[in-house]
């Protein structure tokens, strides 16, 4: 048959009638979740401690509150953005909050001025880049340095032992509500309900319509620089709110605490399927590209492969990862 | 002249990564003794894990030329030209917590990371006995923390070869990669009994997630920070080994002032031929403390730099 | 008076050292169609980014119902109830084109949740007119004419009182176009104002109620166009009057076969297609958007998909695998994407014009020459009337008309054999088209070959000795000389199916 | 008076022509060099020892090997790519040269075995992104965490000590001719000829039209594949010597050497005019990048600025400066 015939001949039905496997396959998630699906049957042999409620437990409180940081990062990535300061920017928040309540205040006062003070940074950011016109990278790289010499400031290089936390605030971080952990619970409220807003909500929208074509959504009369700026200030939010969570679970404030991690971080939004230059990318994909790398950590670990081989070892799933979800992307198409 | 300092004459002390806590005390200790003997001081060195910039910033401390520099080489070889031509300059060079063997320094002083591990794995033996499952965490690239773990690994199959090593992570200090590799770790080996941990950073994330496993494995480590401290307080670990830092910078300060100060000193050795500085100390152990529940309060440091100048 | 919506009055806005708009005054009537022509860089985009917002006017002031305003952002502008098609198409590839139809819509909506079904629902019938785009395929996906409709519906669809039309027929064939002016005699008919700018002026005397021209950034008349000849808007356009609009055609045709493309298939666009192409001969290929023209040319070049079949350029049977390879032979193909695929917006006027075949500027050792280089696109920006600033501006800075100047002259730079030009006077005035027609007829006689694919009828009417006409991947019929008229045209390029989807 | 002419009216006399003066303030770079120029005076009245040779000395010598790794970033940052794993590549190239070395193959061959390594690592990316189709961003991160692991199994974690380099060798890194540092004339060597390559060869202006527009590169028949291979190629294999450089410098090779190098020479690149989006950049720019961050790490330095601002003040030091640059060129326009 003549594919090139006017697009009136083709009868593609609405995408909600579709059967549900069909849909799956589909997905851009879908490739993903077979590679996941394929080191999970694969660690079960090769583990018999893989498949314990323990170990699952374990893995995943081990990517939970990294997860707040991919969703603000996708979101960012989405409308044209990239953010390096993540990692200081957490820091500086268990930081501030740890400081604050050192010298007396409140932890739920002191957590919320830190996560106002990451808003904060956040809004500075997205001025630099909407108002004076820089690029996201140059300046998250300056707050990055700024971030981690202010960690500094405040600790003196030293982590801040915050053993004395009331015990309802470390439930935050370290309580369990039956079976699960309050950290991962907040971590699925967060990935659900952004996941659902950034596919349902008008206002969401917007923001892939900025990455896409930031002139066409400016003249559509959306108000670009608006959007950048809030995904700018949303990410920086979402690195204070995760830096508490991670000042609960720690008990400690560490002014050293997350270097390198915004490579992780987009490396796990990019696999998700955020693209770089803006206009695509999903939550749970980039859920997905944490859970993936989280996931080759631990199994690494869990069958306590040599430290030597382990990089190599890391570097060389991530890029068979990314291939394989390429090729199966491609396929699709 | 004498052992006394002239007016504004200066000592340095040169380090990486120099927002490190591990470097406030020493600089307290080399400040301390400076002080004594009216010397003047400045901290200096690179914010950053960067030989590059180490070496830039020793090269501009030479430009001063102070009277001596109490310096901790990121790496041994580069540095031995510039220390060489630092003393052909007239500025004495000390190294500490690290070394530069081939160059020409007068001293180095460190705490001896052997014996730290032989105490650690006869203390570890004493806890859980000689024939049980043990882990490390590591940091490999950083001299010191790699001794303390392959020296403990290689005394206990010299020693207490039914000691079966289960787990072996590299963490490199940062406290979320150890506390998902323990909980890997503890998950893979339920008869866990012992960790080694050769710094604190990491050993922040392996209680965390010895604790969230309900897990009773022994945990003992090196160096110290106020949550390590707490949880030593609170039996979470069961002991860190901690070089005496301010025993560092006291005697390091001693030795290259001594060597700035060699013309009082007459010895019995050929350095008048020879044109080498008389005042030559090898090696010099600071010593360890051992932090337990019972002595914790002393080792707070935000508590001790309380009213103290960290620069 | 009560019935002018807008009204402009010496308005001035220049770009650094090059002035825009010098003064100008217009205005518009409630439910007039206002075409507005110029020549090309004369500032009629430039005033249509004011009214909608997008620049801010150095003095002047702009009336809406009489009341002065200041408009700030497209935002305000779209509050004002003022649309804008633009001429460089500006939309979300990523996103579907039910979803940048309404895009505003979007914006401007007070519910929180997205409803795609609706949306895919009113996008087909706002397309029901237009064309038959599937609403849910993402923009990415559509070929340049058919953005160009989705840019065209997405205006449509705006709840305004002024719209703003910059040359959106450009890269629209006969049936589109007529369909366009249907809808939009509608609209005024309901009250709405519209701006109309196009180079066509059939196109501004079949179908709009007064003629505004421009010059050098200047208002020179505003007149009914019931009363002036298109002759009349030529001549305050340029300032001359051009008679010949056309050059002459071939005489004696030659026997000499320059190009022969034998059985070329490409599994997805064409069939079978095989044409000739004779010395000294202006080749047309004509046909519906989405016919497959630009495929066809794309795939003798090898510039695009899987192609089989046989290309002979003068008597030998070429061994083409890539574009590459096309160039080596002397076969260039010209873009109808510009912004796309034709300039490098943020580089140099010089380095697009060179950009070809870079070693011809450059001397020993392959080191390129900045006044060689700078000769090269000045002789041919002469050639073809280019206005810009400097020849080391960046091509962005130039108006539409002027960048697809760059993009032909970027094509004449490398004196090849062959050229296929892929609607090649897109958004160009008619005085420069005349000398492009020109251009390109004097290439003929010199031996190269020359195909013009065209949307537009009068041009290929006027220039080509024959017109192939392609339907849905195949050639459909062949017309010469006095046969090549629009009917006949029109008749090989849709027939039943296509023209009953149409109607 | 109206400067929109028509060309055939337009009578601009070729650039050639205009003055130097006006030349240098049309200058991409002129905005850079008053920054640094600016610094420089500050510093001159700040500290006696900073117009001393030997701070000069120690201050060029800071950032003359960096140098090699920002020509190659900012070519292939023109070219549209980017490359997260120059760090990782430099250290592997110096520990791997060191391994030969101590496994008894001369220095020399060892070298050029490493640097071999490096550009066929860089081939392998080239091949990842221009073939296979991934982002640049992905597959240098992926290669960054491969090297470093390939770092520590060639070394077991410990620096290797060269102590026993022949001399000649050592002389690369260590030798002067004349008041000159060895390197620094090798930096300068290369730092000229890629300038003047850059600027004037077709070959690399190729690059230049590949990263501005790729399709319409394609369609002006360049061959854009093999661009971007070769630059990404180009970008390792300068690694590659920068590594042996350092190892003849620093007589050992360290696994770690060049952690987060990657952030400090894209933002070199991208203060000296580098676009993250491709199509723009100069060497020399790059260049001045570099010479901006070392100055401000060494005046940091050689006024003994507590650690604990020193960050702070360095990321608002590399803020400003792009802020002042973006509007002294926004001006100049
Ligand atoms: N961003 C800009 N920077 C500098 N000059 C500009 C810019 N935009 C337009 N110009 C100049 O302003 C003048 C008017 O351009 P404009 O786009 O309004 O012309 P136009 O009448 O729409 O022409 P066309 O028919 O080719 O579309 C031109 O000389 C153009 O070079
Ligand atoms: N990238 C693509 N993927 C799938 N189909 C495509 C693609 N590009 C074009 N097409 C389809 O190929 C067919 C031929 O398009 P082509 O652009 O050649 O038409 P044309 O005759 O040149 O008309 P026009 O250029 O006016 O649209 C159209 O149906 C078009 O939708
Ligand atoms: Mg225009
Ligand atoms: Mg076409």
């Amino acid at each position: 048959m003549d594919n090139t015939t006017t697009l009136a001949a083709q009868d593609r039905p609405p995408t909600a009638n579709v059967p549900v496997l069909k849909r799956f396959l589909q997905m851009r998630e879908t490739g993903l979740v077979l590679i996941i699906l394929a080191l999970f049957i694969i660690m079960s042999f090769a583990s018999p401690y893989f498949l314990t409620w323990a170990n699952m437990r374990a893995m995943s409180m081990a990517f939970a509150v990294d997860g707040l940081l991919v969703i603000g990062m996708t979101i960012l990535l989405i409308s044209g953005g990239i953010d390096l300061s993540v990692g200081s920017v957490t820091a500086l928040a268990m930081v501030v909050a740890g400081w604050l309540f050192l010298g007396g205040v409140n932890p739920w006062i002191a957590s919320a001025m830190a996560i106002a003070m990451c808003t904060g940074i956040g809004a500075f950011m997205g001025f630099f880049v909407t108002r004076v016109g820089l690029h996201h990278f140059i300046v998250s790289l300056a707050v990055m340095v700024i971030a981690r010499g202010a960690c500094l400031l405040f600790t003196g290089g030293r982590p801040l032992g915050l053993y004395t936390l009331p015990p309802e605030f470390k439930f935050i971080g370290q309580g369990s509500i039956g079976p699960f952990p309050v950290v991962i619970i907040i971590f699925l409220v967060f990935v659900i309900a952004f996941d659902f807003m950034l596919r349902r909500t008008t206002m969401f929208r917007k923001v892939f319509y900025t990455g896409s074509n930031e002139k066409a959504a400016a003249y559509s009369g959306i108000r670009t620089k608006k959007v950048i700026f809030l995904t700018t200030t949303l990410c920086s939010a979402l690195c204070g709110i995760a830096g508490i969570i991670y000042m609960a679970r720690f008990g400690s404030a560490q002014p050293t605490f997350g270097l390198g991690l915004e490579l992780t971080i987009i490396a796990a939004a990019v696999i998700g399927g955020a693209s770089l230059n803006g206009g695509s990318g999903s939550i749970l994909g980039a859920i997905l590209g944490v859970i993936l790398l989280s996931l080759v950590s631990s199994s690494l670990a869990l069958l306590d492969v040599s430290v030597y081989w382990q990089d190599i070892i890391r570097g060389t799933i991530l890029l068979a990862a990314v291939t394989i979800d390429h090729y199966l992307n491609k396929r699709r198409r | 002249e004498g052992i006394m300092c002239e007016p504004g004459e200066t000592y340095v002390m040169n380090v990486m990564v120099s927002g490190h806590p591990y470097w406030v005390p020493v600089y307290q200790g080399f400040k301390q003794a400076a002080e004594a003997f009216g010397c003047e001081t400045v901290f200096s060195g690179t914010p950053d894990y960067d030989i590059t910039k180490q070496i830039a910033s020793f090269e501009q401390d030479m430009i001063k030329t102070p009277a001596g520099i109490l310096l901790h080489p990121m790496q041994s070889d580069p540095f031995i030209e510039p220390i060489n031509r630092a003393i052909a300059n007239g500025t004495e060079i000390v190294t500490f917590a690290a070394d530069s063997p081939n160059s020409n320094r007068s001293g180095y002083i460190t705490s001896d990371n052997r014996a730290e591990a032989k105490f650690a794995a006869e203390e570890i033996v004493a806890q859980v006995g000689d024939s049980a499952e043990y882990a490390v965490l590591e940091n490999p690239g950083q001299s010191n923390h790699d001794l303390r773990v392959t020296a403990l690994i290689e005394y206990m199959e010299a020693n207490y070869p039914d000691m079966k090593l289960v787990g072996r992570q590299a963490t490199n200090q940062d406290s979320n990669a150890a506390y998902k590799a323990t909980a890997s770790i503890i998950q893979a080996n339920p008869n866990l009994a012992a960790m080694w941990i050769p710094e604190a950073g990491s050993a922040e994330g392996a209680v965390a997630a010895k604790l969230e496993a309900g897990s009773d494995v022994l945990i003992m480590h090196a160096d110290v920070t106020p949550t390590t401290l707490e949880h030593i307080k609170a039996g979470n670990i069961h002991m860190s080994l901690n070089p005496n830092q301010g025993v560092q910078g006291f005697m390091g300060f001693m030795a290259v002032h001594l060597a700035n100060r060699s013309e009082i000193f007459d010895p019995f050795n050929d350095w008048k031929t020879s044109g080498f500085n008389p005042v030559q100390i090898p090696f010099m152990d600071n010593g360890f403390a051992v932090i337990t529940k019972e002595n914790a309060d002393s080792f707070d440091l935000n508590v001790y730099m309380e009213g103290r100048d960290p620069a | 008076m009560q019935n002018i919506v807008l009204e402009i009055s010496d308005l001035s806005k220049s770009f650094g050292p090059v002035k825009a708009l010098r003064g100008i005054n217009f205005e518009l009537r409630k439910g007039e169609i206002h075409a507005v022509a110029g020549e090309n860089g004369a500032g009629k985009s430039t005033l249509m980014n004011v009214i909608d917002g997008i620049l801010q006017p150095d003095s002047g002031e702009i009336r809406l119902d009489g009341k002065p305003v200041t408009i700030t952002s497209p935002t305000m502008a779209q509050r004002l109830g003022i649309g804008f098609v633009h001429q460089e198409i500006a939309l979300c590839p990523d996103v579907s084109v039910a979803e940048n139809i309404f895009m505003a819509t979007t914006n401007t909506s007070r519910a929180w949740f997205m409803d795609y079904r609706k949306l895919e629902h009113d996008a087909r019938a706002a397309f029901r007119q237009l064309s038959d785009i599937d609403p849910s395929t993402l923009v990415r996906d559509l070929s340049i004419s058919h953005q160009q409709l989705v840019e065209i519906a997405k205006a449509l669809t705006l709840d305004c009182r002024i719209l703003i039309l910059d040359e959106p027929t450009a890269a629209l064939t006969e049936n589109e176009a007529q369909t366009l002016f249907r809808i939009m005699r509608d609209l005024a008919d309901r009250g709405i104002s519209i701006i109309y700018i196009s180079h066509r002026m059939v196109e501004i005397f079949d179908n709009c109620d007064r003629v505004s021209v421009f010059r050098d950034g200047q208002h020179i008349t505003t007149r009914n166009v019931a009363e002036i000849e298109p002759s009349d808007v030529v001549n305050a356009m340029v300032g001359r009057v051009i008679d010949n609009l056309y050059p002459a055609k071939q005489t004696t045709p030659s026997e000499e076969t320059l190009l022969e493309v034998r059985d070329l298939s490409e599994a997805r666009r064409f069939r079978n297609v095989s044409f000739t192409l004779k010395k000294g001969e202006i080749l047309g290929i004509a046909g519906l958007i989405g016919a497959g023209r630009s495929e066809l040319a794309k795939g003798v070049c090898r510039l695009e998909g899987d192609v089989t079949g046989e290309v002979w350029l003068k008597g030998k049977r070429l061994n083409l695998r890539s574009y590459q390879d096309s160039i080596a032979h002397g076969m260039v193909y010209l873009s109808e994407d510009r912004k796309g695929d034709g300039v490098f917006l943020d580089l140099s006027i010089a380095a697009n014009v060179s950009a070809l075949k870079v070693e011809q500027v450059a001397g020993r050792l392959g080191l390129i020459s900045t006044v060689a280089e700078h000769r090269q696109s000045d002789a041919l920006g002469r050639k073809l009337n280019l206005k810009c600033g400097a020849l080391t501006d960046p091509v962005m800075s130039l108006s539409g008309g002027n960048q697809q100047k760059v993009a032909i002259a970027k094509m004449l730079s490398v004196n090849p054999e062959l050229i296929f030009l892929d609607e090649p006077t897109r958004g160009v005035d008619v005085g420069a088209k005349s000398e492009i027609h020109q251009i390109l007829r004097d290439l003929a006689e010199a031996g190269v070959g020359i195909v013009v694919i065209s949307s537009e009828l009068p041009e290929l009417i006027g220039v080509c000795d024959r017109v192939l006409v392609m339907r849905e991947g195949r050639i459909s019929g062949e017309v010469t000389g006095d046969e090549i008229t629009e009917e006949n045209i029109m008749r090989l390029a849709s027939v039943l199916d296509a023209s009953a989807t149409l109607a």
